[in-house]
């Protein structure tokens, strides 16, 4: 089981990286893009437990550790192991 | 209730804003109507604690602010003091305790950032910065997540904008539980006739903004107001912590630089606390103008902010200037240079109102000197707090004399709160700008003043145990202790900073340890002539109902005429003479032996004369100025013993030993490990050894030879008996991971 | 000294905070006419005797250490001038400029520790033949402080065998005998890589600052052996 | 148009963060957890363009500056504005 957990700044909080990228994806030239935002992605994979547990201890660990739920939250998927 | 302008104020609104009814009644005398939502958003923050003093103001009269090389006394955004070569050095120190608390990454980085603009807002190169932190009880894992986190935030935030933090100091006591504190000091250079000031000057002439975009960031009456609103969106929260951005700061610093070199600019002013709102009314109420803010020239983050959320917001790295008008485009070119936001946002006015227009109406209209002189000071009540008659004594014979003292020194070398703070430092870059001559891990940090051959000297210090046990005394201590690190580096004061964090005002007990603590930063300040120059303060530091011990953080800055002759406080060659500056006494009170050996925080704090205090600095200088000693290290927490082990052990090369044979009547552990204070070590060479007994005799200082540098260990023998022999590697290791080891571990 | 015809660039990204420093000591200690560039300046760098990219955190280092500042209009001229064989001397996030741009193989991950390191650590010369080590003797071991985030040096192991295999390995993190290995690895090097030379041997990349210890007014004044190793190189291009 | 774009570490370079977050929490006590990658999330916002527009620019921009290819491989997914 692998826990593909997406933690992003909230709305409203500066990201500065977003905008630091998006000015240099424009100076390249590509004109075409309104906005960047920049989070991390972390990977969590598990010995074998069933989705309903991995369910709940994800949750838990990325409100502990994970993610800093002050500014940022989280949203995450459940997948098997390739 | 709805957040725009067309609400209704009343006084239920003004509560929700922090004000009492008093100050909503003074508020509709002085305006003669009623303000709208907006105004009373101004109001709410202009008249808080924190930006109008109004608990406070009326106490900090005590402090001596003036001196021959003061330049700028307490007023502005920082302290300026003149330190000849046509040179002088801005600094202040500031909290951000709280913001900490909630975030501790970004309250402390935009802590860091707060203090920087402070710096360079009056022209002054940002060279240096120190960090004063509180934690409480190490054994809560939130402590080693906020340790870290705080941490982390200064070195991230400090290296970016390439400004070294040198030194700092890191306490842990269980009266900080609630309430950690993050104080930051911040120091720059300047030329001491290129002094900018927060003016809004010459009518007619433009109002730049520069900097990031405003968002809503930090909108404390927003949030409180808000939640109806924003709840029925289903949107997510918003958060209230604000968000630092120091690449940005980074930039700020060299665009503000580079705008200062031209005589077109009139006056600048940082966005602190209450943003756009206290840069335009006290850039206005300096100059005794008013200004015409068009907010919808203001460079924006998010769509749709209120003109109240614009004037609350507390987006970091934001700055107005005012230039002479005509010089527009030049200004903002520079801007554009270094890819920062900027707009003409307003004008300066003859009228000393400051008007708000959006969309072409006026939406806010209020009188500079209501806003800005309107709050009154208040007359807390005050207290000597019970307490006192608790914790005020302490029977050395209830407590067991020890036979040997090598166990004690382990543990007090291991104690958090003296054990070696590199684990800290070593995450801040202290190098950059090549200036740092004495890099932490000494009493003090010593860097030289490019451009001539002259130094500063830094130390930041409080001991709250002191000051819990008696505020009047442990505050001036706090100023000695500070002064006496500077001397050790050889180094003499020039001017203080200030930041007094304490409980809740409202309480009579809390504003009588205000009280003391600023008397007692007073006497000391007048006694050691050190002028006051700035300063802040931080209260309600207060989580249900327990206050933190008071903390009035002092720093000292202190000057070298020749920075060649900074020294550091290790040992140097085997075979040097150990010498002790001071007397010590017999008493234990407050000490970190009692707390890590018994538990206790009670007794007489440790006993400081002021005469002695200046004797034994102005000898150590002297001896320094002469070249003849090779260190210099004063006793503060752990007393002689743990001086004495880092002196062996804080030196970059290997540990050295030293044997120290000590006579006295009074009790060893005493002796060894109370904290009486004046006291200063010093090692020398034999050769050395006649002139400097004279030198004492001359200069009637206490002064006694008590060792030899050399060995393995540290020996000390007390009327006799050998007392402590530890190796000096074994001391080593307990003193140097001890910090390390606690901030990685995980529960 | 030098005679005053030597002309150094030290470029400024925004960002840049190591930029005085190298000035400083490559006018004041070594008496180089020494001249700032500006990122957004587009211009022939040929009339200068060496480039430093210098540290510090060029946009922030927001993204990736150097990720942006590759892309700086001054970096077109900076691939032009190393092509034509001017000498480069990438410090720290110089450094990692650098390997972004392609002009240094490999990569710098973030720090084995996760922290920043701020510290003197010493390194070894484990190539004293190139034009930016010259003046040291091989093998020697230099006191130079590291002050970084992201300084783990990565390279595949293909690349890795063909750095050791034409001897571009220039650096390695040791401690003060010359010993390396895992306990003189402050950051997660790979083989304690600390800095590295291009094929060409005219681009060096480093992580540690000798700037930091090269003005005499310092007890430790090791990292002059790279500026004066650079200096004779330019003056003297024969070996 | 959203590009929403995973960077992670290759396999075999050593992935220390994804270590340091498996390390703690172990130590808080998730003995299920087997290994931690930590990467980047990317949003990219684009004005209006087509799938096939995107799809082009996102590849283009994630080897030029999203990843560094010597470390990092990235997968995107695209996405209409919510
Ligand atoms: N938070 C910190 N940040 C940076 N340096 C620190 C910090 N805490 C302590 N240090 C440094 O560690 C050394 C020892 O600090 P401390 O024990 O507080 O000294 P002292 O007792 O002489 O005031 C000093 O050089 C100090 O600057
Ligand atoms: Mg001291």
């Amino acid at each position: 089981m692998i826990a593909k957990i997406q933690v992003t700044l909230k709305k409203g909080v500066l990201d500065s990286q977003g905008k630091a990228v998006h000015h240099t994806l424009t100076d390249l030239g590509y004109n075409e893009v309104k906005d960047v935002r920049v989070g991390k992605y972390l990977e969590v994979h598990f010995k074998d437990i069933t989705d309903v547990e991995a369910e709940a201890l994800v949750k838990e660990m990325c409100e502990k550790l994970l993610a800093n739920t002050v500014i940022e939250s989280y949203r995450y998927t459940l997948a098997s192991e390739e | 209730m709805k957040l725009s302008p067309d609400v209704t104020v009343n006084v239920q609104i003004a509560r929700e804003h922090g004000l009492t009814g008093e100050e909503y009644r003074r508020i509709l005398d002085l305006l003669g109507r009623i303000p709208n939502l907006t105004e009373l958003g101004i109001f709410s923050v202009m008249w808080s604690e924190h930006c109008s003093y109004k608990s406070s103001r009326p106490f900090l009269s005590a402090l001596p602010t003036e001196g021959p090389r003061v330049i700028q006394g307490p007023g502005e955004n920082a302290g300026v003091v003149d330190i000849g070569d046509g040179l002088a050095v801005v600094f202040k120190i500031e909290s951000h305790n709280h913001p900490s608390f909630v975030e501790p990454h970004q309250g402390a980085a935009t802590g860091v950032g707060g203090i920087l603009r402070d710096i360079f807002t009056m022209g002054a190169r940002p060279i240096a910065l120190l960090d004063s932190l509180r934690f409480g009880d190490p054994a809560d894992p939130r402590m080693r997540f906020l340790l870290n986190g705080v941490v982390e935030g200064i070195s991230n935030y400090g290296n970016c904008t390439g400004v070294p933090t040198v030194g700092g100091e890191i306490y842990f006591d269980d009266c900080y539980n609630g309430n950690i504190l993050v104080n930051v000091f911040c120091l720059g250079l300047i030329k001491a006739d290129k002094v900018f000031l927060g003016r809004a000057s010459g009518t007619g002439n433009p109002v730049i903004y520069f900097g990031s975009k405003t968002g809503r960031d930090g909108i404390h009456g927003a949030s409180l107001l808000a939640s109806a609103e924003f709840d029925e969106s289903s949107e997510e929260k918003r958060p209230t912590v604000q968000v630092g951005d120091p690449f940005t700061e980074k930039l700020l610093i060299e665009a503000s630089l580079d705008l200062m070199k031209h005589p077109w600019v009139v006056g600048i002013q940082d966005m602190g606390a209450a943003g756009l709102t206290s840069s335009s009314f006290e850039m206005a109420s300096r100059a005794g103008t008013g200004i015409d803010l068009d907010l919808d020239q203001v460079p924006r983050r998010e769509k749709g902010m209120t003109p109240y959320e614009i004037m609350l917001s507390e987006s970091q790295e934001r700055m107005l200037v005012v230039v002479e008008a005509g010089h527009e485009e030049e200004a903002l070119e520079i801007f554009r240079k270094w890819d920062l936001d900027a707009a003409v946002v307003g004008r300066v006015t003859e009228q000393p109102r400051v008007r708000l227009i959006e969309g072409g109406d006026v939406v806010a209209d209020l009188p500079v000197h209501v806003v800005v002189e309107g709050p009154l000071s208040l007359k807390r009540k005050i207290r000597r707090p019970n307490y006192l008659d608790e914790v005020d004594h302490l029977n050395l014979n209830d407590l067991p004399e020890p036979d040997r003292g090598d166990a004690a020194l382990k543990r007090l070398l291991s104690s958090l709160n003296i054990a070696s703070k590199e684990w800290v430092y070593d995450q801040y870059d202290h190098m950059v700008r090549l200036n740092t001559l004495v890099l932490p891990g000494s009493d003090a940090a010593v860097l030289r003043v490019p451009g001539t051959s002259k130094a500063v000297a830094i130390s930041v210090d409080c001991n709250s145990r002191y000051c819990y046990l008696d505020p009047f005394n442990g505050a001036r201590i706090a100023v000695a202790e500070s002064s006496r690190n500077l001397a050790c580096s050889g180094a003499f004061p020039i001017g203080l900073t200030n930041c007094l964090n304490f409980g809740n005002p409202e309480k009579p007990e809390i504003m009588w340890q205000f009280e003391q603590g600023v008397q007692g930063i007073a006497e000391a300040c007048k006694f050691l002539e050190i002028p006051v120059v700035s300063g802040n303060v931080s209260l309600y530091n207060e989580t249900r109902g327990i206050g933190i011990f008071p903390t009035p953080t002092v720093a000292v800055v202190g000057l070298l005429e020749d920075s060649r002759k900074h020294m550091t406080q290790w040992f140097k060659r085997t075979g040097d003479f150990v010498g002790l500056i001071g007397l010590t006494i017999e008493e234990l009170g407050g000490s970190e032996y009692l707390k890590v050996m018994f538990e206790q925080v009670c007794g007489g704090v440790p006993t400081l004369e002021l005469r002695a205090e200046r004797q034994a600095q102005e000898f150590c200088r002297e001896l320094i100025g002469k070249g003849f000693i090779a260190s210099a290290h004063d006793c503060s927490e752990g007393g002689l013993a743990v001086a004495l082990a880092e002196c062996c052990i804080s030196g970059p090369g290997q540990p050295v030993g030293a044997a120290i044979e000590l006579e006295s009547t009074i009790r060893r552990d005493a002796f060894l490990f109370g904290e009486t204070q004046s006291r200063i070590l010093i090692s020398f060479s034999g050769e050395r050894r006649e002139e400097i007994l004279a030198a004492a005799e001359r200069s009637g200082v206490d002064f006694a030879v008590i060792g030899r540098v050399g060995g393995e260990d540290l020996s000390v023998t007390f009327n006799g008996a050998e007392f402590i022999r530890t190796r000096v590697e074994v001391l080593r290791n307990f003193w140097k991971g001890a910090l390390g080891e606690y901030a990685r571990q995980v529960t | 000294m030098v005679d005053s015809i030597m002309k150094s660039a030290v470029v400024v990204f925004p960002g840049s905070n190591c930029d005085h420093d190298c000035y400083h000591i490559l006018k004041h200690v070594f008496g180089v006419e020494t001249e700032f560039i500006w990122h957004k300046e587009e211009r022939d760098l040929s009339a200068f005797n060496f480039v430093v990219l210098p540290g510090g955190f060029s946009y922030g280092d927001y993204l990736r250490a150097g990720a942006i500042a590759r892309f700086s209009p001054i970096m077109k001229a900076v691939t032009r001038y190393a092509g034509d064989g001017g000498r480069v001397l990438g410090i720290c996030n110089g450094f990692q400029i650098l390997v972004e741009a392609g002009l240094l193989p490999g990569a710098l991950l973030h720090n084995d520790t996760q922290k920043f390191i701020c510290r003197h650590v010493y390194v070894k010369v484990e190539n004293a033949a190139t034009a930016f080590t010259r003046t040291c003797s091989p093998g020697a071991v230099l006191k130079i402080p590291i002050a970084h985030h992201q300084g783990g040096y990565y390279a595949d192991r293909e690349t890795l065998s063909r750095l050791e295999a034409n001897r571009q390995v220039v650096f390695t993190y040791c401690d003060e005998s010359g010993r390396g290995g895992e306990a003189a690895n402050p950051n997660g090097s790979m083989n304690n890589i600390a800095g590295i030379v291009n094929e060409a041997g005219n681009v060096l990349g480093m992580m540690p600052h000798p700037e930091r210890v090269a003005d005499p007014l310092w007890p430790d004044v090791d990292g002059q052996r790279v500026f004066q190793s650079l200096i004779e190189s330019c003056a003297s291009p024969a070996l």
